[in-house]
């Protein structure tokens, strides 16, 4: 048994707790409001795990774009839409779908982690395949993503600026009011 | 010297220039219409001088010339390859023909347009297979074919002709599935003999080689394709169907030229590149052939009307040609080639004809017809001259290309040829039957007012008998230009062929 | 010493199952949509974890995308929503079956 | 000599072409004067090469251009001309222009007349191809040109649906035969690598005899089609519908004779067979008796004489199958020239009383008819074979060569000239002679044909008087024969004593008075005998049944069947069918599509299940 640093272990602790919390707090309640409350808790719980393992820049990204941005549309969306009141929890309409989907995942996961168990890549020793380089905690972390960004990904990057740019067109477009075609008739 | 490759860049994309012209200008349907003829004149022109100025001895090149070869994608082995060679140059000229005299012809103005659109584009398609030098290009084209067909079918058919339509590119589509996974072995076989990058190159596939069972079922796969195309028994029931179905021009260009790509594509490749397989498959092609010219012979004579009974006179026209294509002798498939060419004049010339029966009386079913020499005497002489013509008549096209069939699969295969020789009989038989029920005996009161050819129908069928006579006395220019390219491939497949 | 990436991996496994479980039961299209975002933050933080052990900063990149992804996919996904909830007055997902054969 | 050979040729497709184009804005007479001028210009032209012929006297190949080059086959169109090519173009074109002359009476008042006369030089042009070929393959164009036209012209009253049978029926009858040439230019090529004739004549001894032996039957084949013999005899009889000018002119004088003459033109690669020849020979001498006791029992006149034709055709290709080819030239020109007279004859009878062809409805004639009638008594006494006209020495020749080489044949043929006077005295009683029966359908004056009509019967009567001398065998040599002779393989060698040959042509000449004297006093004085005309022999011997019990039917069953059977209920139902069952069996599939997405995010789950369980088990394992 490898005695691990205390604080990484109570960092991991309270990471695995509040994502693993949020995460089932989705999934149980029934208020869709609260629904997304848990999920800025899992979410707040993934930038812990982000910051543990040397992500800060991500940790930071995570937290402004999940929980400000992403959430804040989710809350959003269903104050709009005003279906918090009659969300209830109905009974499930399609046969067998609860215990398949159960059986399903619970297969998945236990056997990914049971390669994960049995993979000999997930040693522990950090390794030096890249240019042998170590990834830097702090501002450092900033300096090395940006420059894999804007140098081997640039491409990439771009291209998501193209698909969010796209996104936001595709939403105002849906989103919005249907009006009659000048020159058509409403049907 | 090897010829600018810029002439058969034209050819393949002036039609679809011309189609996106049409299409345009589809609400004002003469301007269209007068794209469409244009283009198509443009093409015969062309196709013309491209047939004329062919050289058949640039060094290296085994019969090929005006030689154009671009790599689109090295990973998908996809390319840009256009050359000629004397087999498919007369097919290139056939494509431009068939189409101009469709659209001078078999005139509809239903939504013209978009009609002449899809013509053109039929046009550029076929240009593209028989121009194509590398096989994924030849197959894409041969499928991109069957979208006009499948439209033309569909909007300007007959009542059936969506049910038609979908007989026919059902029939089409899967045998050509068979074809693709032919075509991806082979060009995988060569990286894998040559390395290098995937290509599918003509003449880098001819290199490959394949087992002997292999290549037989290679050779199923290219056949299976081919021969619903052609026709070929039994692999033939889409085509009465289609052909009584389609408008005019349509079928036309569907009897005339598509049944062309059927032929050529077992010549050109399941022939061509497959010599290992040519000894088993050869008895079963030729029986294949001798049947589908007996057969197609015997039920013509219990087809309803006249269109029915083209389908399986083409049946049993391309069986002669298959015949000729897997002979294995020089002379008979320079035969089957220049049969190709000719069958395919012959046909527009007789669709054409059918067509205007079909203006003058709406259907063509021969129980109704009858005593049609009295009141269309030209018609009919045009029409006895067709049917000479593709009976094999001395002294008219069909013959010379019958003939050296014949004779030349009697070299190899001499029982072959003796059993197809009854089809000479029978193709007598089938046509004099039609004949004489469409336009001897009495005539009856409503077919005794049908007005005959009027010079317009005449101008564009007249053509077509001028050239059948003239190919019939001097096939020499034509059987010339064929000679090298047959030869070559020919001495690649069985060089003991060469002197049959 | 740290905890090994290992035992992150086998949090993203359990996240992951977290969220594919809710995916699959709930009926609501909000909901659902909050799943797919546990899933991806699972994904996310394997990619993370791979990133520490591998010293290869192209897991976070990656990480970076999936962010950008998801939130156009969020947008594009409530828009609809929203444009279905016009029509039908609900975010069911099961009153959307149109396309069954 | 090329130029004017070339002009032969020339001069009838020229016709043709004027006709055609012209064809609207000629009158009926004009269209005639230019087909006649024509083919006038034709037998000039050949004349001409005639005499230079007789300068030169050697043959001469005409090349013109390369027709079809293919591989190791080279065919040029060219001319051969040489006597026996010399001999055919003169009797084709003299009779040709004495019957467009004819035709130009006969057919007056015809609203076709253009189209007459368009196919008749199209004929004459075909015909000369053949017989001027230097190669098989041209003369197969010349060989199916002249079906072509013979179909047009026996169909040429397309209203008439037994006319248009008949058309269709000569020309399947024809193409049958047609598989014979063919095969035997297959065989030639596949051996001798050539289609010229000259090539083929100097390379013909390196045949094996087996395959000469083929060849020549292929050939008889072929024969047997356009000449009308013993088994593709009984399309001549049918193609009696067409005009009689075209029964004249195609079906007595000069088409039927092409088999003949592709025969004689291959001599030398029958010599190569005796097999093949006595083949030829047997089947000859069927046909001549065959067809002669099939005339005996025909009502219509001019079926009689397409039986009459028939049977002397079987005279000449039992000359030939014994290699006696001067006389069967001789033969061949003689019955053209009596058999067109009484054609011609039977032509201005039937004219005469306005298209009545049943001989029960004649009788009397003669003093209506004061031309045809002397004109057709000498045709009559010419195919009787009376000496001492055209048919009693062209006949004789080829018995005499007969007596030579089997007696049995000989003996047939001796039996074939008593049927042949007397069926042609039964038919010339009952036309010319007796009560005037046509009274009771006919109702007006029979009358004598206008002048462009009778003048051709006057001078084919003066050539069946004269054309005996031709060849007269005491003269110092046979003339004809000899003139012929270089185009022959091998000449038979008839070398009977003097002796022999009169009392071989006393037996000829008592052969016919037999004939003739047994058919006036059964014939005299009755018009109709169903004892004397056997209805087996007025049914052809029910050739026709046979043909329509073994082949025809079963031929229109199996079309019948592969038609509907075939073609809708196996091939196509097996495609229909296999399209069904895919589309019955996607239905069942697509009702997986529940349009859950829910079900479907499961099945995904599921699938990646068993992939992570594989996984497992692999590792594990």
């Amino acid at each position: 048994m490898i005695a691990y640093a205390f604080p990484s272990l109570a960092v991991f602790v309270v990471c695995a707790l509040m994502t693993l919390g949020g995460a089932l707090g989705v999934l149980l309640v029934r208020n869709p409001v609260h629904a997304a409350l848990s999920l800025i808790l899992s979410l707040f719980g993934v930038a812990l795990g982000f910051l543990a393992q040397q992500a800060d820049f991500l940790a930071a990204v995570e937290i402004i774009v999940y929980a400000g941005a992403i959430v804040v549309l989710f809350l959003f969306v269903i104050m709009f839409l005003g279906i918090d009141r009659h969300s209830h929890r109905e009974v499930e309409p399609l046969a067998g779908q609860r215990f398949l989907a159960a059986l399903g995942v619970g297969i998945v996961v236990l056997g990914v982690i049971a390669l994960i168990a049995s993979s000999h890549w997930v040693s522990g020793v950090p390794s030096v395949s890249t240019n042998g380089v170590p990834l830097a905690p702090g501002s450092g972390n900033i300096t090395q993503i940006g420059d894999a960004v804007f140098t081997t990904y640039l491409i990439a990057f771009e291209a998501t600026g193209a698909l969010l740019l796209i996104a936001v067109i595709g939403a105002v477009n849906l989103a919005r009011k249907e009006r009659p075609r000048v020159g058509e008739e409403v049907a | 010297m090897m010829h600018s490759s810029v002439w058969l860049s034209l050819l393949l994309l002036l039609p679809f220039v011309g189609a996106a012209v049409a299409l345009v200008l589809r609400r004002r349907q003469g301007a269209a219409y007068l794209v469409a003829v244009v283009t198509s004149a443009i093409e015969v022109a062309l196709s013309l001088f491209v047939a004329f100025s062919y050289k058949s001895t640039v060094a290296g090149a085994q019969g090929f010339d005006f030689a154009v070869r671009h790599v689109l994608s090295n990973p998908l082995g996809l390319a840009y390859d256009l050359a000629v060679d004397g087999i498919s140059i007369w097919l290139v000229v056939l494509t431009a023909v068939t189409v101009l005299f469709a659209l001078l012809g078999a005139r509809d103005r239903r939504d013209e347009g978009s009609y002449v659109a899809w013509q053109l584009l039929l046009l550029g398609c076929s240009m593209g297979c028989f121009l194509a030098h590398d096989l994924l290009e030849f197959f894409i084209f041969f499928d991109l074919i069957l979208l006009p067909c499948y439209f033309m079918l569909t909007r300007w058919g007959g009542l059936q002709g969506r049910a038609a339509a979908m007989k026919f590119f059902l029939y089409t589509f899967l045998g050509s599935a068979f074809m693709l996974v032919a075509i991806i072995y082979l060009g995988v076989t060569h990286v894998h003999e040559f390395g290098g990058a995937l290509t599918f190159a003509y003449g880098a596939i001819g290199q490959t080689t394949t087992s002997h069972v292999v290549s037989i079922w290679l050779f199923a796969g290219f056949a299976v394709a081919f021969a619903v195309k052609a026709p070929i028994w039994p692999l033939h029931t889409w085509s009465p169907s289609t052909y009584e179905q389609a408008p005019a021009a349509a079928g036309v260009e569907m009897s005339a030229l598509l049944s062309k790509l059927g032929t050529y594509g077992l010549l050109r490749f399941a022939v061509g590149l497959l010599p290992a397989a040519q000894s088993t498959v050869r008895p079963v092609m030729l029986t294949l052939a001798i049947i589908s010219i007996l057969y197609g012979a015997l039920v013509a004579c219990t087809a309803k009307n006249l269109r029915t009974f083209i389908a399986y006179s083409s049946l049993s026209q391309m069986g002669f040609i298959t015949l000729g294509v897997m002979s294995g002798s020089v002379i008979g498939t320079q035969g089957a080639v220049f049969l190709m060419l000719n069958h395919g004049l012959i046909t527009i010339g007789i669709f054409l004809l059918v067509g205007y029966l079909e203006r003058r009386r709406a259907n063509v079913t021969i129980a109704e017809l009858g005593g049609l020499q009295r009141p269309m005497p030209v018609y009919a002489g045009i029409f006895t001259l067709l049917m000479l013509a593709t009976m094999g008549l001395p002294g008219l096209s069909g013959f010379v290309g019958e003939y050296l069939i014949l004779i030349g699969t009697f070299g190899t295969h001499a029982w072959w040829a003796l059993a197809a020789t009854l089809g000479v009989v029978a193709s007598a038989a089938y046509w004099l039957w039609a004949y004489q029920r469409s336009f001897h005996g009495a005539v009856d009161a409503t077919n005794a007012e049908l007005p005959d050819v009027s010079s317009r129908e005449r101008a564009a069928v007249v053509p077509m008998v001028v050239l059948i006579v003239v190919l019939g006395v001097f096939p020499g220019p034509v059987l010339s230009r064929i000679s090298t390219a047959v030869t070559a491939l020919v001495t690649h497949v069985s060089p003991s062929g060469v002197s049959k | 010493m740290n905890v090994p990436a290992a035992w992150y991996l086998v949090l993203a496994a359990l996240l992951f199952g977290v969220g594919c479980f809710g995916f699959l039961t709930r009926r609501s299209a909000i909901i659902m949509f909050m799943c797919i975002e546990l899933m991806l933050n699972a994904v996310n933080l394997t990619f993370v974890s791979f990133a520490r052990t591998l010293s290869d900063v192209g897991g976070q990149v990656s990480v970076f995308f999936v962010m950008v992804v998801a939130a156009a996919e969020v947008t594009v996904g409530l828009g609809i929503v929203v444009a279905v909830f016009r029509r039908r007055t609900s975010t069911s997902v099961d009153e959307l079956s149109e396309l069954k054969g | 000599m090329a130029h004017v050979a070339l002009l032969i040729v020339l001069f009838p497709l020229l016709g043709f072409a004027l006709v055609l184009f012209n064809g609207s804005e000629l009158s009926e007479r004009g269209a005639g004067i230019v087909a006649t001028t024509a083919v006038f210009g034709s037998f000039v032209a050949t004349l001409v090469t005639f005499y230079l012929y007789l300068h030169h006297e050697t043959a001469v190949t005409i090349h013109l251009f390369n027709w079809i080059s293919a591989g190791t086959l080279q065919v040029p169109a060219g001319l051969y001309v040489d006597p026996l090519a010399l001999t055919m173009c003169l009797f084709v074109t003299g009779i040709s222009t004495l019957i467009h002359l004819y035709s130009m009476g006969y057919m007056a008042g015809d609203r076709d007349v253009c189209k007459f006369f368009l196919y008749l030089n199209l004929f004459v042009f075909s015909m000369l191809v053949l017989v001027l070929s230097d190669n098989l393959l041209q003369t197969f164009v010349g060989w199916e040109g002249v079906g072509a036209c013979s179909y047009w012209l026996v169909s040429y009253y397309f209203d008439r649906d037994s006319a248009a049978s008949a058309g269709k029926k000569a020309f399947l009858y024809n193409r049958v035969g047609d598989i014979g040439l063919l095969a035997a230019m297959f065989l030639l090529f596949n051996h001798l690598h050539t289609l010229t004739y000259t090539t083929i004549f100097s390379l013909a001894s390196t045949l094996s005899p087996t395959t000469a032996t083929l060849i020549v039957l292929a050939l008889l084949l072929a024969a047997t089609g356009k000449s009308a013999q013993i088994p593709l005899f009984n399309w001549l009889p049918d193609a009696m519908e067409g005009p009689t000018p075209v029964s004249a002119l195609i079906h007595a004088a000069t088409m039927v004779t092409a088999g003949v003459f592709l025969l004689v033109r291959m001599s030398p690669v029958l010599a190569l067979s005796a097999n093949g020849r006595a083949t030829i020979a047997v089947i000859g001498g069927l046909t001549a008796f065959v067809a002669a006791t099939i005339a005996t029992a025909q009502k219509d006149i001019k079926k009689v004489l397409a039986f009459s034709t028939v049977s002397q055709i079987g005279y000449m290709v039992l000359a030939v199958g014994v290699g006696a080819y001067g006389a069967a030239l001789f033969l061949m020109i003689a019955h053209a020239f009596f058999k067109a007279l009484l054609f011609l004859g039977s032509g201005s009878v039937i004219h005469s009383l306005h298209g009545e062809q049943d001989m029960r409805r004649m009788g009397g004639l003669a003093k209506y008819l004061p031309l045809t009638f002397p004109t057709f008594l000498i045709g009559w006494l010419t195919i009787s074979g009376v000496p001492p006209l055209a048919g009693f020495w062209a006949k004789g020749a080829v018995l005499t060569s007969l007596y030579a080489l089997n007696k049995a044949l000989y003996a047939l043929g001796l039996l074939t000239a008593i049927l042949t006077a007397y069926y042609m005295t039964r038919l010339f009683v009952l036309t010319f002679r007796g009560n005037e029966r046509f009274r009771e359908s006919f109702h007006g004056e029979p009358h004598e044909s206008p002048w462009v009509m009778t003048v051709p019967l006057v001078i084919l009567a003066a050539l069946s008087v004269l054309g005996g001398l031709l060849d007269l065998p005491w003269l110092h040599q046979h003339t004809l024969e000899t003139f012929l002779s270089p185009s022959f393989a091998t000449t038979a060698v008839v070398a009977q004593s003097s002796g022999l040959q009169i009392s071989l042509a006393v037996a000829d000449v008592i052969a016919a008075v037999i004939g003739l004297l047994a058919a006036f006093s059964l014939w005299r004085d009755r018009h109709e005998n169903p004892r004397l005309e056997k209805s087996f022999f007025e049914q052809v011997w029910h050739w026709d049944d046979a043909y329509d019990a073994t082949i025809g039917r079963p031929l229109t069953s199996l079309a019948a069947f592969s038609g509907t059977v075939i073609e809708e209920r196996v091939i196509d139902a097996a495609v229909m069918g296999s399209a069904s069952r895919m589309r019955r069996s996607s239905e069942g599939l697509s009702k997986l599509q529940s349009g859950f997405v829910r079900h479907y995010a499961l099945a995904m789950v599921l699938g990646v299940a068993v992939i992570v369980v594989y996984l497992v088990a692999k590792v594990g394992s």
